[in-house]
């Protein structure tokens, strides 16, 4: 990996922070005066004075977009107007329950979707091929609110075994975290089987063939290292689904993470709130972009094609 | 020897289980039935007012939250009614209208939004093309539910930005699709080369690139229709799509929440129904994709 | 040198072989009434040849006409879907429906193969001195820094320069005629006996393929390789083979020593390729002699010779009897040109 | 067209292209084609050979005026190409015309042939239908798929519907028609028939060809002069005899050096000279130098 890549790479990471605080800017701008949303309805015309001073609302639109701008930079993203406290704090408190939903997630979908993709490929036409082609049709069909409460119905309110909501122990942690896994799960297991078929297909795993490298060694050593090049791309995508997911899971199962946070703020207009969820999800997904194409880099030696001449 | 057609193939008929076998069979049974499910879906949201037994809305409080008929309800609610006494059959059958309705227009709309925006980039190439790539990376790049709630937070809610919110979604597809087939018939291809005849690029457009693109636009349709289905019932599952006393199935799927212990049949049926619905669609994609491109065989997505 | 055996079992008949001493030496590769289907398609029907050591077999023919999948299946290396008939022994072992340890064992070790496209015939995320030393793992008792040395002593043998640093790059790093020379070497790691190579120049610009034809006749001088190569190109022929079966819809209708073939094509259909030939003696801007029509696919073959319906000569015979290779120095696949029969054009 | 001046003059053209978008510094010019000079006359053939990467086939699109030059000039029948794109642009293409190696990615493949003939045609002539018709027709039967008008692309071989591309091509009556690899793709015994069918056409229709390809043999049978093609650069252009005969440059000679064989005879005495000139003079042969 080159310099060149890295920092083009940041680039286009920053572009997009900055779209979307525009984004978010643009909305504010054009639903209404900000102070009035913003601000609770009771509020004095001296603080609402105190707020358009404070975000510059007097000024120009060029001017006000400058405001906003290093307000944000700053870290202030306004104040929650349920309990007065600054959103970005509000938000930050419940980051910690949703990573712990988050990760768990995003570990079944790799621990199920990859191997269930890699199994299908290798035995394309035979059962387990079916078998997990049938689960990804399913996965990827179902809503996962639907699931979720079907769930809870069958494990909670039929069976008992399992607590419908809250959290707190592994088996708060069990259903919600796979029910937001399923959707994903199945993206990744028909893409890694597609994938996988498109490299056993290549003119390179016929060489390997040929060389007389044995069947596992070749699935091994030649077609897993180039599969996962797409694979790693689909996966950072599909980060961006169990974000989205997160939000309609919490609310299923009262989670109390930042997906219900959101919920709740745009249901009461909490503007600020909804404003702070909506850059860090920005910004967590331009990390979680980042990391795809450095990981993209360092699995592909192709990547440097662009930057170096080929010799020889 | 790539030239050679090896479609028909007997050494691969050999040694199948049964599931191998059910699934060879899926074309006529399990497409059959998926077509015939859609059809019914179809019908039942052009013709609510005439299938449905009572109004979406007509009330009864003194039939509150009956069970299904055959499950010792009363013999006239099919599924039961709800916490208001309203029939539980009938606000399916309206709820799959206002859902199908929403997810077609929006459909229509993201299809004809990307596909334009995806030959105008693609065409104009240059700076054209780096603004509506940069916009298609950053749709891409933000989980839409977010942005959804985030308008409407913003806005409130009403029925007409709702579908242009859901229209907007996938839009990004269409346009990566569109793009990538007018670059690679515009660079070598037979677009180019109709061109170097003399042809005016515009005529190029519609007699020759849109036709043949129409096959891949339907798939991607078929992909991004389950998919705006869910997004329309996520966000009125969440109260924040379409609000009563308008139903949507998210909708009562949302309100039959919370009589799961109580009344599980309130919600469940409009579950089910975007559930088979999504399913039916994902299938029948899945099908015509390996219609339409044979080469593929069932081995891609 | 080619044996072409049939049903009667004649034995052999000897070519000068182009080595002293390798006269008589037991083939490395025997190919009889092999058999290639998709389905009740027949790809490929009733192929016999031999290669013996330090001889190069050519097989020649256009697009559909089955010898990349005869080549293919010499190492077991055919799709799932398609069917083998017949046998094929390579060093007297019989490899038809053998397990595939067996194959292992032989493939890239005793008999390599080079391949047409060799820039994506290379695994693009393993540095091409590795995926030599994979091969020499394998197959030999060799380990660390001996391998390493083994890897450089090969690429210097097949004339890349500055090997130091050229092997630690990835395919996409070097030329097409760079890649092919690594598939050579990685092909020579384990001292083969036998080299098959499938179109090996057909993607190079001509002063590459000029090189390879030439390394590989080096290196068969040197190691004393059978060679089997397949190419459309009646020029490589000329340039690299001993011996030439030519094959036409999935069957060989010519076989002979590469001499008699260029002097004396008897089959039409090597004549009409002989014809099609832009050779530098033929006067420039006067027709070829084109032959009309094109290779029947599998699914489309005549009921009698494959090659009746472009061919000038075909009798009502033709239409409806398949005409059996006569094995001998010079095969043909051919009613008229018979010699023991004595049918004339 | 004024007549003033006919056939083609290219004089000094260059191509260059800056290899990747950098962030930072000057973007690396590449040069494709490095000015590059030469003339066809009306009703002649030159033939252009280079490997790959050449830049014979950039030289090929700049010439056709399908591609505007960095720099430098073309001459049309006296006259220069309108801006890419252009009406005028559109107008002129009646006049030059390009058939492509790979003859399946040329044409529309829901169309029938005889449709895309005459949709050519009626780009550039106000025809009544049934005149279109028959002239889309005439043209098809001129190139031997008078039968198959009807079928759609993929109902054709590679040779037959090479054939449908150049009848696309021949149909609008063009001056210079421009191939670019156009029998390469194909297996020899049709090469044979489409190479015979361009002989035959240009004496009937007084075309002037441009004939691209890496395969010398080829190019020497079908014109009358030659240019070699190396690294962007035109090293040698001249008379086709001559040149083969007598080649100037070093690159063509070992570009000749490496044609493979007429027959293994003519291999072993070839080898056999070289071997003596090795041995004479001791100085390595031309496939050695290049190794």
């Amino acid at each position: 990996m080159s310099l060149q890549f890295l920092l083009t790479k940041f680039l286009r990471g920053a572009m997009t922070l900055l779209l979307a605080v525009t984004f978010v800017f643009i909305v504010l701008r054009a639903s209404g005066d900000p102070a009035q949303m913003m601000l609770s309805d009771e509020a004095s015309p001296e603080s609402i004075a105190a707020f358009r001073a404070r975000w510059g609302l007097d000024g120009s639109l060029v001017e006000q977009y400058v405001t906003y701008l290093s307000a944000i930079v700053q870290g202030d993203f306004g104040d929650s107007f349920r309990d007065g406290r600054p959103a970005l704090q509000v938000v930050v408190e419940r980051i910690p329950v949703t990573l712990q939903l988050g990760i768990t997630a995003l570990l079944a979908t790799l621990l199920l979707g990859i191997p269930a993709g890699i199994l299908a490929a290798l035995h394309r036409g035979k059962w387990i091929d079916h078998a997990a082609m049938s689960f990804t049709i399913f996965g990827q069909s179902v809503p996962n609110f639907f699931l979720g409460i079907i769930l809870i119905l069958i494990f909670s309110m039929t069976l008992r075994w399992l607590p419908s909501s809250g959290t707190g122990s592994f088996w708060h942690l069990l259903m919600p975290a796979l029910t937001l896994a399923t959707a994903t799960a199945a993206t990744v297991a028909r893409f890694t089987r597609s994938s996988m078929l498109d490299v056993l297909h290549q003119p390179f795993m016929r060489t390997a063939k040929a060389k007389g490298i044995p069947h596992d060694r070749r699935v091994l050593r030649h077609a897993l290292p180039n599969a996962a090049i797409p694979v790693v791309t689909v996966v950072g995508m599909r980060i961006g689904g169990l974000i989205g997911g997160a939000v309609t899971i919490e609310t299923v199962f009262a989670w109390p993470g930042v997906g219900m946070l959101l919920v709740n703020s745009v249901n009461q207009r909490d503007l600020a709130v909804v404003q702070s969820v909506v850059l860090l999800i920005a910004l967590t997904m331009v990390v979680v972009n980042l990391t795809v194409d450095l990981a993209y880099g360092w699995l592909d030696p192709r990547i440097e094609l662009h930057n170096k001449k080929a010799t020889a | 020897m790539s030239s050679l057609d090896l479609s028909p193939v007997a050494g691969q008929l050999r040694r199948h289980s049964w599931l191998t076998r059910i699934w060879k069979a899926r074309p006529p049974v399990v497409i059959g039935l998926c077509l015939g499910w859609l059809a019914l879906v179809v019908i039942a949201a052009l013709f609510a007012e005439f299938l449905a037994p009572f109004g979406f809305a007509e009330q009864s409080l003194l039939t509150r939250l009956k069970p299904p008929a055959l499950m010792g309800g009363p013999a006239q609610s099919l599924f039961g009614t709800d916490d208001l006494g309203r029939d539980v059959f009938s606000r399916v059958i309206y709820a799959m209208r206002t859902s199908i309705l929403i997810a077609i227009m929006a459909t229509v709309i993201g299809a004809t939004v990307g596909t334009a925006l995806g030959i105008v980039a693609a065409h104009f190439r240059g700076w054209v093309d780096d603004v509506i790539m940069m916009l298609v990376d950053f749709q891409a790049s933000i989980p839409f539910l977010i942005v959804a709630l985030a308008v409407l937070a913003f806005f409130g809610n009403n029925f007409l930005l709702l579908i242009v919110l859901i229209g907007l979604f996938g839009w990004d597809g269409y346009a990566r699709i569109a793009r990538g087939l007018v670059l690679s018939t515009n660079g070598q291809g037979y677009a180019f080369a109709i061109r170097t005849l003399g042809v005016h690029p515009a005529k190029v457009y519609i007699r020759h690139v849109l036709p043949n693109m129409l096959g891949v636009i339907m798939v991607q349709i078929t992909l991004n229709f389950p998919e705006i289905i869910l997004l329309e019932t996520s966000l009125s599952f969440l109260g924040l799509g379409v609000q009563p006393p308008g139903t949507s199935l998210g909708l009562m799927l949302g309100e039959g929440r919370n009589y799961l212990t109580t009344a599980w049949w309130m919600g469940i049926p409009a579950g089910a129904v975007i559930f088979l619905t999504t399913l039916a669609i994902s299938l029948v994609g899945d099908w015509l994709r390996d219609m339409l491109d044979p080469n593929l065989g069932n081995k891609d997505l | 040198m080619v044996r072409l055996s049939n049903a009667k079992g004649g034995g052999a008949i000897a070519a000068s072989s182009p080595l002293p001493g390798t006269i008589g030496a037991a083939p490395l590769l025997e190919v009889s009434r092999l058999s290639v289907h998709a389905g009740s398609n027949a790809l490929v029907e009733d192929v016999s040849l031999s290669v013996r050591p330090g001889e190069t077999l050519c097989l020649v023919g256009e697009s559909g006409c089955g010898k990349s999948l005869t080549c293919m299946s010499m190492l077991g290396l055919l799709d799932d879907n398609l069917s083998l008939g017949g046998s094929i022994r390579l060093f007297g072992t019989e490899t038809v429906g053998a397990p595939e340890s067996v194959l292992n064992n032989l493939r890239g070790s005793d008999v390599a193969m080079i391949f047409q496209n060799p820039m994506v015939s290379l695994n693009p995320v393993q540095r091409v001195g590795a995926q030599i030393a994979e091969a020499i793992v394998e197959h030999t008792p060799l380990r660390g820094a001996t391998v390493d040395r083994r890897v450089v002593e090969l690429l210097d043998q097949v004339g890349i320069p500055n090997v130091a640093r050229n092997k630690s790059y990835y395919p996409h790093q070097l030329s097409g005629g760079m890649c092919q020379r690594v598939m050579i070497a990685m092909a020579l790691a384990c001292k083969p006996r036998l080299l098959i190579a499938d179109e090996p120049t057909t993607a190079l610009d001509a002063t590459i393929q000029a090189q390879i034809l030439r390394l590989l006749r080096d290196l068969q001088v040197e190691l004393g390789l059978g060679i089997v190569l397949v190419t459309h190109d009646l020029g490589v022929v000329a340039e690299i083979a001993d011996h030439v079966a030519v094959m036409y819809a999935g069957r060989v209708v010519e076989a002979s020593s590469v001499d008699a073939l260029f002097e004396n094509p008897r089959h039409p259909y090597t004549r009409a390729l002989m014809g099609s030939r832009i050779g530098f003696g033929r006067q420039p801007g006067t027709p070829l002699d084109a032959i009309g029509g094109t290779v029947p696919a599998p699914a489309a073959r005549p009921i009698g010779c494959n090659f009746a319906p472009r061919c000038a000569m075909a009798s009502e015979r033709c239409q409806v009897d398949p005409p059996l290779l006569r094995y001998g120095q010079h095969a043909v696949a051919c009613h008229f040109s018979g010699l023991e029969s004595g049918v004339g054009a | 067209m004024t007549d003033g001046e006919s056939g083609v003059v290219a004089s000094n053209l260059v191509q260059a292209y800056s290899s990747g978008r950098k962030l930072w510094g000057k973007a690396d010019e590449f040069r494709a084609v490095d000015r590059v000079s030469l003339t066809i006359a009306e009703g002649e053939t030159l033939g252009i050979v280079g490997e790959s990467g050449s830049g014979k086939s950039t030289l090929g699109r700049m010439i056709a005026g399908i591609e505007a030059p960095t720099s430098g000039t073309v001459s049309f029948w006296g006259q220069r190409y309108a801006k890419v794109g252009s009406p005028d642009w559109r107008r002129q293409r009646r006049d030059v015309q390009v058939v492509f190696q790979n003859p399946a990615a040329v044409v529309d493949p829901r169309w029938t042939i005889h449709a895309q003939v005459r949709e050519a045609l009626t780009t550039h002539e106000a025809l009544a239908a049934s005149e279109a018709d028959d002239k889309a027709q005439a043209m098809l039967a001129l190139v031997g798929l008078g039968t198959m008008s009807n079928r759609l692309p993929h109902q054709l071989s590679g040779g037959q519907l090479q054939r449908a591309v150049i009848a696309r091509a021949l149909v609008l009556k063009p001056r210079l028609v421009i191939c670019d690899e156009a029998v390469s793709a194909l297996d020899v015994s049709v090469q044979a028939q489409i190479i015979n069918m361009m002989l035959e056409l240009r004496e009937r229709l007084n075309l002037s060809l441009m004939f691209i390809s890496h395969d010398l043999s080829v190019v020497r049978h079908i014109s009358h002069r030659v240019g070699v093609m190396h690294a962007g650069q035109l090293l040698e252009i001249g008379d086709s005899r001559t040149l083969f005969e007598n080649p100037q440059h070093d690159y063509t000679r070992r570009l000749l050096a490496a044609i493979p064989a007429d027959s293994p005879r003519q291999r072993r005495e070839r080898d056999m000279n070289a071997f003596a000139a090795l041995a004479a003079a001791s100085s390595p042969s031309p496939i050695q130098a290049s190794l």
